[in-house]
């Protein structure tokens, strides 16, 4: 991918500059201030992350295949969750679609020429990369064992492997994330094309402002308590230590504070790519779209208030857990008037059944199944024998994995014609989408019967009577893995064989489809202004000014 | 809110006419109120790093009420209160400094400059003689942390204590790293002064360092009742 | 709008309120207000960091936008204190006592 | 591996079918719900498939009403399960006032019970059938978590404080019991059992099986070995406050106030005497931390208990085997 100097020149375009012919050379990508290589590079380095967090994944499915702990030690199997749990949320999923697809389209969809801070979203990508570097050099001399939780007291004075070097590799990627964050608020707020108001703003843009809400309120609590963390361990200072006099619940609260709202940093940016999707392919403007704006908002806002379910039987007093119990039914509904908008946007719409508009509809599916397992873990009664074990397993991977993942191949699958200028295969593509959809399921179905049989999270050695469903669980990873490396080839195919896409292969409404493919280095030719609503099929929604005199 | 919607003149190459004025932005009050407003959302972002501190330091003092006031009471209160003026002066010439630089005055800005730094050294230099007293003490957490004091006549055991010096160490030091990073900032704030880089068109620099050092004045505003002024009476 | 240019007086004005509360907060500081003596220390506080937001900051003359932001950093602080707090007020701590005072 | 197959757990305690009950509520509104949006999804997305490359779809007039109505239904419908949920776990956290007491420490992959006759055994609990069960936990280390999937209980085992946790066996039989917390390298080996076994097998069990002396008598002999009796005589009370009778008497303290006398009380005078000095008496008694262990602990508390019954009362009599 990084060769992307290499990219042979489509016949038909070799005249128009865009932004990977304007210059070459590696210099000129490592020091681009351009968003959409940013993007492009922010890609590469998170699917690095993906693929040694995948391998984790793949030897921890292998583990469970029997119930006694055979194929590793089990300090080696600590260590394999807690590095698949801190490579795939830290280095993965939070920057999946915001540093990527966001990165690339919000200046292009809301019409400006840029992010407001172009050095600052460089340095993201930079500071990414080294909180990256730092972690992996903990990976490689052991790793930690403390699950990606952390948990006190167990972290601070009873493991005896990386946590601090672990800790501050996570502590400098946060602010990657806060700068990304950072960037989107103040280019949303005013950089936008003339006559773009909040609401003809498409809702991939509304979903990336809630995200960045979240990633700029919550990411610095996570920091702090990192730094105590370290402190803790360092100095025992007895902030979490009960030996020295400290509280292990307060960890629990503070590190709970930020993660549950980054579950929310996941899920929005891909809520966001499945309203683009399901307009553009059912040829119709979302239904409610305020709603579903707001709902974005409502969700960041929320997401914050309800951090404590994850703590219900971790000592909390009663009362404190049901305060957080109802609060997490209220954020359930925003959720909720999202799919129900997204199925009613179907209802008398033009559907084709494009590739992305299959991952759009595998979303919609499997974020339902997850969502409403994550109320089921709401209800204080339910959670109390549910908890810790593989029902929880299974519903953040079904909103995780069905979820982000799905909207994130979604997404890659829909803009890739306008990101390279070339389509893919269109065969090979719906059959991996297939793939990826029974291998998911296969895998992590199972895993809610495990849960309430109760089966214990982060066993490597199991009661004999879980076997079955953990073999049907780890044969779903194999089919999952195959799913995933699929699109690899074909997408790397695409880039030299793949046929030259126009401006608007879907025939979709949305500022980027107004430019060309790949968009030149400054966006458009001339700058837009926008006259109609988001989404309108019907009349044309933009118009160019100086469309006669056109610029050099 | 939208950049103000007049017609879209070809944007001329900006490097001519409008020095300082970035290629993507419309306009130089467009690219003031987002250099304000990102300097705004770091500062709110910087609000919830320091919340992490002080939601611990709640806890605690819910908890060990007494082994706080006995821990509190070991901090001089003179030098607290001599540091509070000194920071909130150099929180004035900054106000003076951005202002001179709104005016186009390049002198006196970079004078209002020296003037904070000094304030903000004079500050720290305080600071670190509080440390050192804390050191001879064996106040600072760590194997050689002792601590025998007490509140109203009882006893308060040494853990309570270590956990309000941990989080004294923790906010204070926090604190002062935010000033050693502020004061490099002015440093290299100063020298653009001096090279006249900062017009009243164009001094968001100013204006961004200058929120910046306030909110570490605010910092210090909640951290001198809370860790210098309880338990006194 | 260019940015508003607040005057010298202004400045000096809010430095002297400054300078007042902190004597104030040291003063109530040594006079025992009971169960008060937090809420005047924090009142305090929180009046001589809206002062220096309002002037010192000129958030009284920007933007509502501005504004907004400030009052979000608070709100979220005001989230993460109330419901950490919401456990730790209501509950019925059994403390192994010894291990933690020691 | 494909003998024994369940796919569900047993019920073997009372609260076990309330968890049951509200879990097939969740799972019916989640199971209807998800196939009610996948059969709405497939039906629309076929009904109104593109036939023409440029077909658009028609306009909609936004409905407010049915916004409204598919935001407060499922609300309704949550909330409904908020409240149940609460019931079921005020009634799992809440162990009722006969429930006979247990203690129970989790220490770095075991765990070590005490039944109130003073029997102890280690990752395993023999409990009698139909009786509330109440289990005092805490833990030497890191957090642990007692969890038995057959009861449907579960509670955090956390350092510096205890926890409690409570049910009462309705099948007799042996029960998984799982460490539930991530508590380190043997975190998966850190498993046991609960057999439940009818009352009078479980009396004969525990004067056959578990020999150990009563708590109260092992109690006994610590008292003296440590030489707490040296100050605290049941003749004076020039040195120290008299033992006999305190057990969940109200204590006066110096400095005014007044607490009862519980195990906290008693574990924290004797591992830190000056927190709270008795009315009238010199903060004179020195601290046991670090010379008593957690069992020595219980022992302890277990003799000033049966110090309870007035003076000359009936202390048990030293059971003849003593069993480390």
């Amino acid at each position: 991918m990084s060769s992307e100097a290499a990219v042979a020149e489509a016949p038909h375009n070799t005249h128009r500059v865009h932004y990977l012919n304007a210059n070459y050379g590696v210099r000129s990508w490592l020091l681009t201030k351009d968003h959409k290589r940013i993007g492009i590079l922010y890609a590469i380095s998170m699917t690095f992350f993906f693929a040694i967090g995948g391998i984790m994944a793949a030897l921890i499915r292998l583990e469970l295949a029997t119930p006694a702990g055979d194929l590793v030690q089990p300090d080696t199997y600590n260590r394999l969750f807690t590095m698949h749990g801190i490579m795939m949320v830290f280095f993965f999923l939070i920057p999946s679609v915001p540093a990527t697809l966001g990165n690339f389209l919000i200046p292009l969809m809301i019409g400006a020429k840029d992010l407001a801070f172009p050095k600052l979203n460089l340095a993201s990508w930079y500071i990414f990369n080294i909180g990256g570097a730092i972690t992996l050099y903990a990976l490689l001399h052991g790793g930690v064992d403390t699950g990606w939780t952390f948990y006190a007291p167990y972290s601070t004075s009873f493991s005896n492997t990386w946590v601090v070097v672990t800790g501050v590799g996570i502590f400098i990627t946060g602010f990657a994330s806060i700068l990304t964050g950072l960037n989107f608020i103040v280019t949303i707020h005013r950089m936008r094309a003339p006559g773009m108001t909040w609401f003809r703003m498409p809702l991939f843009v509304w979903s990336h402002y809630a995200t960045s809400l979240i990633m700029i309120l919550g990411t610095p609590v996570v920091a702090i308590t990192i730094l105590m963390l370290a402190g803790e361990r360092l100095f025992h200072i007895g902030i979490f230590d009960p030996a020295y006099g400290g509280d292990p619940v307060l960890f629990q609260h503070l590190f709970w504070f930020y993660s549950h709202p980054a579950v929310y940093i996941m899920i929005l940016p891909s809520m966001g790519v499945v309203s683009e999707l399901v307009a553009a392919f059912a040829r119709k403007r979302v239904f409610g779209y305020g709603f579903v704006a707001f709902s974005s908002l409502a969700i960041a806002v929320l997401g914050f208030l309800v951090w404590a379910h994850h703590m219900f039987i971790a000592g909390v007093s009663v009362y404190a857990a049901l305060v957080f119990s109802i609060l997490t039914m209220l954020v359930a509904v925003p959720s909720a008037i999202k799919v129900f908008n997204w199925t009613a946007t179907l209802y008398k719409g033009s559907v084709s059944w494009e590739t992305p508009m299959l991952y759009a509809l595998g979303f919609i599916g499997l974020f339902t199944i997850g969502g409403l397992t994550g109320v089921m873990l709401g209800t204080l009664g339910i959670d109390l024998h549910v908890t810790d074990t593989y029902f929880v397993v299974a519903h953040f991977h079904y909103v995780m994995v069905g979820g982000v993942i799905m909207g994130y191949l979604g997404g890659l699958h829909y803009w890739w014609p306008k990101i390279t200028g070339r389509m893919y295969p269109v065969f090979w593509s719906k059959l991996a989408a297939l793939i990826v959809f029974i291998g998911f399921n296969l895998t992590f179905f199972p895993q809610f019967l495990l849960g309430y049989l109760g089966m214990p999270r982060r066993y490597h050695a199991y009661p004999p009577e879980f076997q079955v469903l953990n073999v049907m669980s780890s044969a779903g990873a194999t089919v999952l893995a195959v799913g995933y490396i699929l699109p690899l080839f074909y997408f790397a195919w695409s880039m030299r064989y793949g046929k030259p896409a126009g401006e608007n292969p879907w025939g979709a409404v949305g500022l980027e489809w107004e430019t060309s493919s790949p968009p030149p280095p400054e966006n458009f030719e001339v700058m837009p202004v926008v006259v109609g609503e988001a989404y309108d099929y019907g009349k044309k929604a933009y118009s160019f000014p100086k469309q006669e005199a056109k610029l050099g | 809110m939208a950049s103000t919607p007049e017609t879209v003149a070809a944007a001329p190459a900006h490097g001519a006419e409008h020095p300082g004025l970035a290629h993507h932005f419309e306009s130089y009050e467009q690219q003031r109120e987002s250099a304000s407003l990102g300097m705004w959302i770091f500062i709110a972002q910087e609000i919830m790093f320091f919340g992490g501190l002080f939601i611990a330091y709640a806890v605690y003092r819910h908890m060990y009420p007494d082994g706080f006031a006995a821990a509190s009471a070991e901090l001089d209160v003179k030098l607290g209160t001599f540091n509070t003026v000194v920071l909130i002066g150099s929180s004035l010439t900054m106000a003076l400094a951005v202002r001179a630089a709104q005016l186009g005055r390049s002198k006196a800005s970079a004078w209002f400059l020296i003037a904070t730094m000094a304030l903000g050294t004079t500050f720290l230099g305080v600071k670190g003689i509080e440390y050192h007293h804390k050191y001879v003490e064996h106040h600072i957490p760590g194997p050689s942390f002792q601590f025998t004091g007490e509140h109203h006549g009882q006893p308060v055991p040494a853990n309570q204590a270590r956990i309000f010096f941990g989080l004294y160490f923790g906010m204070t030091g926090l604190h002062a790293l935010h000033m050693v990073i502020g004061l490099g900032l002015l440093l290299w704030l100063l020298y653009h002064t001096r090279k006249g880089r900062f017009t009243p068109d164009n001094y968001n620099y100013v204006e961004g360092v200058g929120l910046y050092w306030h909110f570490v004045d605010i910092v210090w505003i909640f951290l001198f009742p809370l860790l210098y002024l309880i338990g006194r009476h | 709008m260019s940015a508003h240019i607040s005057s010298v007086k202004t400045y000096f004005t809010v430095f002297l309120c400054l300078m007042a509360g902190t004597a104030l907060t040291v003063w109530a500081a040594f006079h025992d207000f009971g169960a008060l003596s937090n809420v005047v220390a924090l009142g305090i506080a929180i009046t001589k960091a809206t002062l220096v937001i309002l002037f010192f900051m000129h958030v009284r003359y920007s933007t509502r936008m501005t504004g907004l932001v400030v009052l979000s950093g608070a709100l979220w602080l005001f989230f993460l204190f109330a419901l950490t707090l919401a456990d730790y007020l209501t509950r019925v701590f059994v403390p192994v006592q010894a291990a933690a005072g020691m | 591996m494909w003998q024994n197959f369940p796919l569900f757990p047993d019920q073997a305690s009372t609260i076990a079918p309330k968890v049951d009950a509200i879990f097939f509520f969740g799972l019916g509104v989640a199971a209807f719900f998800s196939l009610l949006i996948a059969v709405l999804v497939i039906a629309l997305a076929v009904r109104y498939r593109r036939r023409r490359p440029d077909q658009i779809g028609e306009d909609e007039a936004p409905h407010d009403a049915l916004e409204i109505v598919w935001s407060v239904i499922p609300l309704l419908i949550l909330l409904v399960m908020f409240g149940w949920g609460a019931r079921v776990y005020f009634q799992a956290t809440r162990p009722p006032a006969n429930a006979v007491e247990y203690y129970g420490i989790g220490k770095q992959w075991m765990w070590k019970f005490q039944h109130p006759s003073g029997v102890r055994e280690i990752n395993e609990l023999h409990v009698p059938l139909g009786k509330p069960i109440k289990v005092k936990l805490t833990s030497e280390d890191v957090i642990h978590d007692f969890f038995v999937p057959a009861f449907r209980v579960k509670y955090d085992v956390i350092p510096g404080r205890y926890t409690t946790v409570w049910f009462q066996a309705t099948k007799v039989g042996t029960y998984h019991l799982f460490c539930d917390e991530y508590c380190g390298a043997e975190h998966s080996r850190m498993v046991g059992s609960i057999v439940v076994m009818d009352p009078k097998d479980y009396e004969q069990w525990l004067t056959r099986g578990g020999g150990a002396a009563a708590p109260a008598a092992s109690g006994e002999e610590l008292f003296s070995s440590l030489a707490c009796s040296t100050c605290h005589r049941t003749d004076s009370t020039v040195r120290a406050p008299l033992l006999v009778g305190l057990y969940g008497s109200q204590v006066q303290l110096a400095d005014g106030s007044t607490v009862k006398a519980d195990d906290d009380y008693v574990r924290e005078s004797i591992l830190n005497p000056q927190a709270k000095v008795v009315n009238g008496f010199q903060p004179i008694m020195p601290s046991y931390k670090g010379q008593v262990s957690e069992e020595q602990i219980l022992q302890l508390i277990n003799y000033i208990k049966s110090l309870a019954a007035p003076a000359g009362g009936a202390t048990p009599t030293p059971a003849p085997g003593k069993k480390g």
